[in-house]
């Protein structure tokens, strides 16, 4: 059985990927899971310098979801490569960097640095975080802007490049298209839904950057749709993530076209889930024949019937 | 309910997690832990008994031998109150007692529960049978204090429950203990005997003066430091942010060493959201973000900057 | 206690207002809740003709949310007229017609027909019906389409109109505000999210429409942060809605900047929750000594330390 | 659980739900009911007692006697499976039992539930005392015949649950009544002695032929069809898509009437939301999508489109 996937250059031994954010720096997971047995990981966002984030509260629980605005709390990417990198590379994990700049220039600067140190798989550019004033999402809601960056950023590196795309916007696949036809690899989908909760007692918002990005469960089928859309308008690799929290969640976005996946949230719950992923997967592939796991990539079955 | 006692545990383990003790460049492929001295279970552990303390307050007892066995005194677990998505994340819960069979071998874990919102009702309301995923130990533990030096342990209200262990671990090293104990009236006092049981004296107060104290915790407190005798004391602190932060206050003002137990909103436990974090003063003087999950929930009182700190 | 809020000219009791597709033609529920003691009910969407919908599966389970593809079944405005109107009229029901059109001047032509109908209190204009292919979100998920809209129905009558925005754009408050530049008396938002749900055993869609809309307290926060920004940018009546399955949800709309309320997936689970939400606004205004209902509308504080 | 026995209820009120009987114009308001001759209750109803049946199979018993006096035979409720909102909406089951107390009052129904997925699981693994909100009676019920009409109950699987209480209206009109019901197994084939007590003949069929006729129910019911008397016969069918489009076949062929209750997804029960559409013909002899809670879930079989039908 076949479960490897290929994002780019990059082969992964299986379509499991842990979310930016949700999985620290790797380190933190080094001793809870064998971090060579994830397809890879992906380490909480970094800019050059380190940031402080936002004042608690960060995160508040919402129907079978969550808010969070960390703030893009962080040790900065120089002290990222001589203390976590090591580890990571000492655990063979597949590591990928989410990097995150408030210019143009300084997302080809960290994919530069990066491009130098030892042992990092691919770049992540975050250009949909919708936590922060500066940076991130003023990119990813602008086809100029993701072009731009994606860009710079391929001129900066060999190394694999995968613009993170934000939901946040009428029409994603067109993102999607502009990263593809900028040199992206890959592209990664969906970062967090900006959003809001305000607590009645108090009149005050729950976070205290008073909004926030909605991820988890209950915005998988919006993930689900956005996935299959740009599925149909590009042919790179598609890294799907939005609520995955079983093998049947991952199922469900290979088949709507996503070549691996992401799980952020479930893994807070969840932190062993990864041994559930790959067993659920084998078990899919064996109960429905499939020799393949690429063979599930946008092998959605829409029928005589479909309006669509 | 199986037949369980509790009973003193000899030798604790109080190491704290090694937060971050780098496994080195060399490629050394799990060879040392990078963060946890014991890797974390998750357990399926089904509910052994359910004991109703009052309206708000209920002990529950899980059967989860191995986090029993690996708990150090102040260590907390994260229990999943769903097996749906609403509520989505676990919540953090202090290990209250580690119940042994007659062997003394650990066999179950209590929590004492609070209800104050949807996940802790789903406790409150648990039945013998049911189970949550148990996921622990987790966190920094408390440094049990040794003679010639005393604990003193302050506890406001549910904060009473890090320190059922970590008085077994005092009563274990000899050191010579006392809970300072608060609530808002008598009923809400909850399993003194325990303490009692391992020799540890106590100084109650409640808010309305139906036993001990009238008053806040600090008023017995207060009058300890200011009769207190030579022998260096060590405190520890549990309980609303208004109250730590008053022991705190005290600590530093007779140069005593404190530990205080924090409860920030926590979304995973383990050091990957970033959520649960409260300010420390870096060797810099100048104040850090640090996770409270790892580098707590037990934290040098004299680090914390208290400004701003929630709950 | 004064419950009342102010849509234009339109007086409601409270702001408690029933969905379109949530609550039939009201008919339905005219023996189930006394419908004189809602704020107003919005009916099913209208087209001019009669419509057979889409084929059933028409609606799916997501986490702490649902997927519908109803396709607008439906009676059209005639039969409307005819057959429910009077019965609404009769049960002294607050009456808010949904019409949906195929092209600017269907959507006027409803309004003049409706203009003409005794007991119709106000036209919502549904431009943002994710679940069918001519008509609706076509024109609002353009500016210039919401606006001819708008404009059209406009000239065509005196009622008061609720164009109804859809939450599948980046900017969701440019369109509240060429809404009301356009003339509109309010905006009413959210409507549904486009989403998708795939059956992986079968591989198929679990809806017959392929797509559908996402609704129910999952897309909540996402919601109350798009009142929030239209509040901002807008001065006309909002009417909020998205997942309000308590007074509390409803409240955190009206504090987030909504004139009044609609509630619409939580109707299905509870049908009585109508006396539920006045009874729990009235015990929060008296628990916080609030006199009018009005007085909630956009007061979220933001305190010093907010950071947008 | 209370002491509670099932008995026959007399005077049955078997009146259809008036579906769309206007109220008419003259603003008299709240004076005719416009959908529901019973208006439904929410009814927090708490689980008195579960009976497992099998792996799949229980009977739950709920504390509804508002419920229970209102319902008429064929009715549903919709039962809300969680507090939270996980999963969101209720589900739809038929009134198994009316289950009376000494007197003869209504005191409770029961639900014979087959664990399918997330809801019907909660239910399979209710206790005594859990709470569930409970909204009937729901729908279009059976239209009994009345002697000298006989009645033949054609039931698959959980498609059992409608019948007990039809069959409680046909012995108090005194009409001859048969059920034919088919299951996988033996030990699929539930509370048969509900009907037997009734007076009900049983013709049952099994696919692995461990009870009654080896394989589909079609094989006794062809049987009987082959060798009816004069008597007209009334059809009713409720189970598998395919079972019941069987029926309506051969009760086509054979000029008879039959009723099949359907089980499409139901999204509000009260005809609020479209999504529980079948296809019936109408006069005009084209299909329209009519939703099945309110006009039904009992249909008359020779209206119904069968293609393109779930479930
Ligand atoms: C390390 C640690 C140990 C803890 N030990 C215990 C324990 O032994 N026993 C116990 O009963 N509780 C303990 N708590 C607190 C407990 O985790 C919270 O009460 C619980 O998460 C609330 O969940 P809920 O679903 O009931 O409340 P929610 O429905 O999520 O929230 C209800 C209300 O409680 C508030 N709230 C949420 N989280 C916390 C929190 N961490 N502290 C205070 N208020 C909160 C919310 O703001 C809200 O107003 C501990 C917390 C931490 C971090
Ligand atoms: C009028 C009516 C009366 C019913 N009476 C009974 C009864 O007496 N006893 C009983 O056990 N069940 C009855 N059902 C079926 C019952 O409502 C469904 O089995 C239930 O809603 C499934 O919920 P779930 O959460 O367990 O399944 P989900 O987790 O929602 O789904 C699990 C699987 O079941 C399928 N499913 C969902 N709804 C239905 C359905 N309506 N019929 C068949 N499969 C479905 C789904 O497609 C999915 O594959 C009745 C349905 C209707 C409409
Ligand atoms: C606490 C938290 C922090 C996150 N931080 C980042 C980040 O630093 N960079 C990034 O690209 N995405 C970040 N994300 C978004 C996730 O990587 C992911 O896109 C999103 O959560 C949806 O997936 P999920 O529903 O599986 O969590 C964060 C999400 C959460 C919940
Ligand atoms: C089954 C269903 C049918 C709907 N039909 C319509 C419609 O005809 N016209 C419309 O404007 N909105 C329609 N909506 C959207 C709702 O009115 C509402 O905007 C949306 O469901 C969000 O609110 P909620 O979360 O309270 O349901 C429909 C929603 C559902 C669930
Ligand atoms: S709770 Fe997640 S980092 Fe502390
Ligand atoms: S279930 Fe809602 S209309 Fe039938």
């Amino acid at each position: 059985m076949d479960l490897t996937t290929r994002i780019g250059p990059l082969t992964l031994k299986n379509p499991f990927i842990a979310a930016s954010g949700c999985f620290g720096y790797g380190v933190e997971y080094a001793d809870v899971v064998d971090l060579a047995s994830l397809g890879a990981l992906v380490v909480k966002g970094l800019f050059l310098a380190p940031r402080e984030g936002h004042p608690p509260p960060r995160i508040v629980e919402t129907p079978s979801g969550m808010l969070n605005a960390i703030g893009l709390q962080g040790v900065g990417v120089h002290r990222f490569v001589e203390e976590h990198l090591p580890v990571l590379r000492g655990r063979h994990a597949v590591t990928i960097v989410n990097i995150c700049g408030s210019s143009v220039e300084e997302y080809a600067e960290l994919a530069r640095i990066l491009s130098d140190a030892e042992g990092v798989a691919a770049l992540e550019l975050n250009i949909s975080c919708p936590n922060i004033k500066a940076g991130g999402i003023q990119f990813g809601c602008s086809l100029v802007g993701t072009r731009d960056v994606v860009e710079a950023v391929r001129r900066a590196t060999r190394l694999p490049i995968i613009p993170k795309l934000t939901p946040n916007v009428t029409d994603v696949a067109s993102f999607a298209r502009a990263a593809e036809e900028a040199g992206a690899d890959a592209v990664s989908l969906v970062n967090t839904f900006l959003a809001m909760a305000i607590d009645v007692e108090t009149r005050r918002p729950k976070l205290s950057n008073v909004m926030g990005g909605l991820s988890g469960p209950a915005i998988r089928p919006i993930a689900v749709r956005m996935v299959y859309e740009c599925r149909q308008l590009v042919s790179i690799p598609i890294i799907g993530m939005g609520g995955i929290a079983s093998a049947a969640d991952a199922i469900e976005f290979m088949l709507a076209g996503a070549n691996a996946v992401q799980v952020g949230t479930a893994n807070f719950v969840d932190p062993f889930i990864w041994t559930r992923l790959v067993d659920g997967l084998r078990a899919y592939m064996a109960r429905h024949d499939v020799a393949r796991a690429a063979d599930l990539v946008g092998a959605v079955d829409l029928g005589a019937g479909a309006r669509r | 309910m199986r037949n369980l006692s509790i009973q003193p545990k000899v030798g604790h383990d109080t190491r704290a997690p090694s937060i971050l003790l780098h496994a080195g460049t060399g490629g050394g492929h799990r060879t040392r832990p990078v963060y946890w001295p014991h890797m974390p279970l998750d357990v399926g552990a089904a509910v052994i008994a359910t004991t109703r303390l009052s309206g708000d307050y209920n002990i529950l007892t899980l059967d989860a031998p191995a986090i029993a066995a690996a708990a150090a005194p102040g260590q907390f677990v994260m229990i999943r109150t769903s097996a749906g998505s609403d509520p989505l994340l676990r919540r953090p819960f202090s290990i209250f007692e580690i119940v042994r069979d007659a062997r003394g071998t650990p066999a179950a874990i209590t929590i004492l529960n609070k209800r104050v919102g949807v996940g802790t009702s789903r406790l409150a309301c648990a039945r013998e049978g049911d189970r949550f995923d148990v996921l622990g130990p987790l966190g920094r533990p408390f440094t049990p204090a040794a003679p010639p030096a005393e604990a003193w342990l302050v506890a406001g209200g549910v904060g009473l429950a890090p320190f059922a262990t970590l008085a077994e671990a005092l009563a274990s090293l000899g050191t010579s203990t006392t809970l300072f104990y608060g609530a808002r009236r008598a009923g809400e006092l909850f399993r003194t005997e325990i303490f009692e049981r391992l020799g540890v004296r106590l100084a109650l107060a409640t808010e309305d003066g139906s036993r001990g104290d009238r008053g806040l915790i600090t008023v017995p407190l207060d009058r300890a430091l200011a009769a207190r005798g030579a022998a260096p004391v060590r405190l520890y602190a549990c309980g609303p942010t208004p109250m730590m932060r008053a022991v705190a206050e005290r600590a530093a003002a007779h140069g005593l060493a404190c530990e205080v137990s924090l409860e920030q909103t926590m979304g995973c436990g383990l050091g990957g959201c970033y959520s649960c974090v409260v300010r420390v003063r870096g060797a810099d003087g100048a104040p850090h973000y640090v996770r409270s999950c790892i580098n707590g929930p037990v934290m040098d009182a004299a680090s914390l900057v208290w400004e701003g700190l929630g709950h």
